[in-house]
């Protein structure tokens, strides 16, 4: 029916090359999330601190992590800060670009969860003689990260899936890199991008059965 | 003890308590009562601190609780409060809800604030729920676990808030006996109640608010039996 | 910082960038929604097990970075089944599908969340099915889908930037031309950004303000 | 075949890189111009056809052709074996040599400077391959693929990248232009004189043999060298390998 | 006449209806009491056809309800339902609520509908609540609502699914008089019902359901008051 020969000997030989960059692309995600969430905890933090110049800054990176494209956050993070002459290697700049679209998103997600929480939360700790520190620490912080759980899980897989825009800050050892090097020395396009669509869906859904797990283990309650 | 002298209080516009004085000694237990919005809640939450005051003082063994120089924190440890909305940490077992305060304000080892715990459940009854999410408990049991979580802190005063008012009839019982209980040892109290049976039987006074004002103070034979004002009288028809 | 080489010409090809974005942005959140809304329909209507096939090969589209999705589709149409089709029409192809396959889930979740009892009343006032759809299930769930459909429309067109792979000059890639001879990297980027940003903020903060107003009833 | 549907369908699509001064890139007014543009208008001409350029990146040359966005590549791209298993290459119409652009802060003199330095070439290309086996094999310094020879010399002169390796053309126009201060040529790479092919699908020999004949007459007829010095100047490079036959 | 012959229904496994039988005449009042997941929902929602029966069938002015031939839609509007939860339509306004389904079912012109709609809100006593949305009501004028709703189709059949168990209660005296007033109109109704006092004073007959049989059936002084069932017996003395 096709005049199209596949050949996917050509991709399944290169399989082990590309799981290397699977590995890759994991770490960024990983490394980007757990930045992002500690990220997006001191955002939450300073949007709620009452200081205009704290809660002003949080906001604007919110609002413009949610509002801009993520290879244009990306991009920005290698060629648009380098006018200022500062340096970040391929790796560096998608792992900032993607963190900080991370840190955004979820600290939106966390002012969300934050308003489920009830009001009254608080007052017991802090009748408890908690600083206010403390119960948000003990108190509200584990509670909301509950409740921002499914957000956090979503975000993460919008985190591996975004590191295949690494290619446009010329990183290459991630998932698609490497394939976008095997695709330029063989030119086996279909064969070489089908195979690496596979691996991406495995990883998602590794995770997200590793986050129903995480979730069953952490949410007794 | 604790002393409250004229204190006025307002949310914006709403004056909520118009100049309370009242003293609460060492060992006694008050009741209040009063219709819904008359301030009783408000009262309990300046005496801790947890709400500012606009104007007057409220001293507990002698510390101004208002003062700019006070550790409210500190203070708070005194001060046992439960509220009517349970307020169980949903993320921390049973034991870890009482233990979590004790290791954190009080700076107790795991071992001893476990102990602690223990001991304070087992006497209100929670000894076999230790290892438990609140989500698992009645709102009976929700409510002893709160006074435990307060009581292990070793308050020298505990106010409670219509800790019975979210509850289904037949779980108001356990959570009053508790209470009597820790009347009967000696805890200085101040609960906030729409039990009238109980306030009649358990305290040593009553106090009556209405609309910020506290109306009506007196032993609760001689204020359930022989109500001075016209709008006592009206409250006390009303509840039966 | 604004002496620029920047000429009306080179903002007339960003405004044809931007202008793209948009025309691809809107064929595919309009067609999107259309098969997502079916789609959606679907799978609320035979229940998760007879739709098991539709929501894996949904789910696919949500799974596999766009990119791969954009140079698969390319290269499965071009070389395998060599049909000669516009990068123009693969990008808007692609990024449907893509809509339809978020747009579905939230079709359904809103579809959910109306309570069955209120459509039982409607049904026993002998409202047909359809019209049960149209005038009580439609209306609800529109309410709790508007502001989620309103994130999608903008992730959309956030997304967009990426069909340059098909050679569509959407406005990020027009950036990257001018960046190319310019030389003007920051000022270009943030003129780039400054668009999207233009466009977004003011349609989430609409969607927020929804999701506020129509959950507070 | 494909070379009636050209001719019926009366225009040529061509591939062609567009970041790539002097072979493609864009005027003041973002119209296309270069040596491949108007060599794919030449093309299109003798086939009594209008042209139309198709811009895409380097790594997308292929796969634009593969997937039927284009009728044909003129995009510079070197005629390697492994690539012929997939795309039908004419002979060659144009010829590379290799240089190394450095910046001035890296003190990068000749190629073997390069040795544990950060370097780059456009993901894809010839000098690509070959720089990053380069780089392996030195085992010390970092290799970075980018999308587009632009965003190549953008990182060199924000000095991202300390070299690059390109061909000497390329290299040079770049330089020419000014855009990119900071940056010169400093030495020759010692990689293989990096021919160039035209492509179309590997199955439409008719169409690989007009291609064939259309290169030798550009040559033949002094159309090649015209065009040599209107985009690259200096001496013509020779297309033929001595002592081979193509 | 609505005739119920020999009706089998399960869920699953579960049998939920085994075996009714029964006739309501026009005019006729019927309540039926029973258990908790005795049937009687269910039995209401097989009348009007929202459930399929597994054997027997139902007749509804000689129409069989689940023959195949049946256009449902056109029989439903013979019979009004109201259900215990209230299901307003959010969105709609109270008189839109009432017009809807005149005017996509029966067809009539917005005035026609909106006349009928303002009649049959006046009946039931909301003629002040036009406009207002139904998360404006009390649970009692949403349900009253309800029963507008179902009237303003003109159905020949009411049936009610406890509509005053999930009202509080001082709400549900309201809509009881509703039913009162419909009763003394000489409407043909099937009112499931906890409230035995409001059985025995408006119905005709009352049935009693237990396990999925009709277990006794008789007027309502001789249910009452000579119950001849071992379980209506142990039923009646636990819901005083
Ligand atoms: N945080 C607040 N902000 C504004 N107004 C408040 C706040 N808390 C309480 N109020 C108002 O203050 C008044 C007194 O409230 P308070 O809770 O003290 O009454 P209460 O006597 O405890 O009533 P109830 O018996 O209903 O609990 C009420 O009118 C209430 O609406
Ligand atoms: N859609 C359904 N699917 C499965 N089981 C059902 C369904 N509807 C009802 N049941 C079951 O059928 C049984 C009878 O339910 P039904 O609602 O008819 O009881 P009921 O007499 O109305 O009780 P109640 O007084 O609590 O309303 C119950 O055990 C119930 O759980
Ligand atoms: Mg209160
Ligand atoms: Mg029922």
């Amino acid at each position: 029916m096709f005049s199209y020969k596949f050949q996917w000997n050509q991709a399944f030989a290169r399989l082990p090359q590309m799981l290397d960059g699977a590995l890759i692309t994991m770490q960024i995600a990983i490394l980007s999330m757990v930045l992002g969430i500690l990220l997006a905890i001191v955002l939450t933090v300073f949007r709620r601190s009452g200081s205009r110049v704290l809660s002003g800054i949080a906001t604007s990176w919110v609002e413009i992590a949610r509002n801009t494209p993520a290879l244009f956050q990306i991009y920005m993070a290698h060629f648009g800060v380098a006018t200022f002459g500062i340096h970040f290697n391929p790796f560096t700049s998608l792992l900032i670009g993607i963190t900080f679209n991370n840190a955004g998103y979820l600290a939106e997600n966390f002012r969300g969860a934050l308003k489920a929480i009830p009001e009254t939360q608080t007052r017991a700790g802090r009748s408890l003689g908690m600083t206010s520190n403390q119960a948000f620490g003990y108190i509200m912080l584990p509670q909301m990260l509950r409740i921002a759980f499914l957000p956090m899980t979503n975000q993460m897989v919008w985190a591996i899936l975004m590191t295949s825009l690494g290619v446009t800050v010329g990183m290459s050892t991630d998932l698609y890199g490497v394939t976008q090097a095997l695709n330029a020395l063989t030119f086996r396009t279909f064969e070489l991008f089908a195979l690496a669509g596979v691996v991406f869906y495995v990883i998602v859904k590794l995770i997200q059965f590793a986050a129903r797990l995480i979730a069953m283990r952490l949410f007794r309650y | 003890m604790i002393e409250i002298e004229k204190v006025h209080k307002s949310f914006g516009q709403l004056k909520v308590l118009k100049g309370i004085d009242l003293r609460v000694a060492k060992g006694e237990v008050l009741s209040v009562i009063g219709g819904s919005g008359s301030g009783k809640s408000t009262l309990l939450t300046c005496i801790n601190g947890l709400e500012p005051i606009d104007s007057g003082r409220i001293l507990v063994d002698g510390t101004e609780v208002h003062a700019k120089s006070t550790d409210l924190n500190k203070l708070r440890r005194k001060i046992g409060i439960v509220f009517q909305q349970w307020n169980a940490f949903p993320h921390l077992t049973v034991v870890e809800n009482v233990m979590l305060a004790q290791r954190k304000v009080l700076g107790r080892s795991k071992p001893e604030a476990e102990a602690e715990a223990v001991r304070q459940l087992s006497h209100v009854g929670l000894g076999d729920k230790l290892k438990v999410y609140p989500s698992r408990l009645s709102g009976g049991q929700q409510q002893r676990m709160a006074i435990a979580r307060a009581l292990a802190m070793s308050p020298h005063y505990m106010l409670f808030d219509e800790v019975t008012s979210a509850l289904d009839p037949q779980l108001v019982g356990e959570v009053l006996d508790t209470l009597r209980m820790l009347a009967a040892e000696g805890m200085t109290m101040i609960c906030v109640t729409h039990e009238m049976k109980f306030a009649r039987e358990v305290s040593d006074r009553v106090a009556f608010f209405h609309k910020g004002v506290m109306a009506e103070i007196a032993a609760p034979a001689e204020l359930f039996g022989a109500p001075k004002s016209e709008e006592l009288r009206a409250f006390l028809s009303a509840t039966h | 910082m604004f002496d620029t080489a920047l000429t009306s010409s080179d903002f007339l090809f960003l405004a044809r960038g931007a202008g793209m974005t948009l025309l691809v942005t809107a064929i595919s959140v309009v067609l999107g929604t259309c098969l997502g809304i079916a789609c959606g329909i679907f799978r609320f209507q035979v229940g998760p097990w007879w739709a098991a096939p539709m929501t894996f090969l949904l789910d696919i589209f949500r799974s596999i970075p766009l990119l791969i999705q954009l140079v698969l589709v390319n290269a499965f149409l071009g070389m395998v089944l060599k049909l000669k089709i516009s990068g123009f029409s693969v990008a808007c192809g692609v990024l449907t599908l893509y809509t339809a396959a978020y747009c579905a889930e939230i079709v359904r979740g809103a579809i959910e969340a109306v309570p069955g009892t209120t459509r039982r009343a409607a049904r026993s006032l002998g409202l047909t099915w359809w019209q049960d759809m149209t005038s009580i299930v439609l209306p609800l769930a529109t309410r709790v889908a508007l502001p989620s459909w309103i994130g999608l429309a903008l992730g959309v067109m956030k997304d967009s930037a990426l069909v340059y792979i098909v050679q569509v000059t959407e406005l990020l890639k027009a950036t990257q031309i001018l960046i190319t001879r310019l030389q003007e990297p920051l000022l270009l980027l943030m003129i780039c950004g400054l668009f999207y940003f233009v466009i977004s903020f003011p349609l989430a903060r609409l969607g927020g303000y929804l999701e506020r107003r129509w959950s507070n009833d | 075949d494909k070379l009636d549907d050209i001719i019926s369908s009366g225009t040529l699509r061509c591939a062609v890189v567009l970041d790539f001064p002097p072979m493609g890139s864009r005027d003041a007014d973002n119209n296309p111009i270069g040596f491949d543009v108007d060599y794919c208008n030449d093309l299109a001409k003798a086939l009594g056809v209008t042209a139309e350029i198709v811009e895409t990146p380097f790594p997308e040359r292929i796969p634009a052709l593969m997937s039927g966005q284009v009728d044909v590549g003129v995009a510079s791209t070197s005629d390697t074996l492994e690539r012929a298993k997939t795309v039908g290459f004419s002979v060659p119409y144009f010829a590379f040599e290799m240089v190394v652009t450095a910046s001035d802060k890296s003190g990068i003199k000749s190629f073997d400077d390069m040795k544990g330095k950060t370097v780059g070439a456009t993901a894809g290309t010839f000098e690509a391959i070959a720089l990053e086996k380069q780089v392996t094999e030195w085992g010390a310094g970092e290799f970075r693929p980018y999308q587009t020879q632009a965003d190549v010399f953008l990182a060199l002169s924000q000095g991202q990248l300390d070299a690059t390796v390109s061909t000497s053309t390329v290299a040079q126009a770049n330089v020419k232009t000014g855009n990119y201060p900071g940056i010169a040529v400093v030495g020759k790479a010692p990689f293989d004189i990096d021919y160039v092919a035209l492509f179309t699908n590997r199955d439409e020999y008719g169409f690989i043999n007009y291609l064939n004949l259309f290169v030798n007459q550009q040559v033949r007829t002094g159309r090649y060298a015209e065009l040599f010095e209107k985009w690259v100047g200096g001496e013509v490079p020779s297309l033929t390998v001595p002592n081979a036959y193509r």
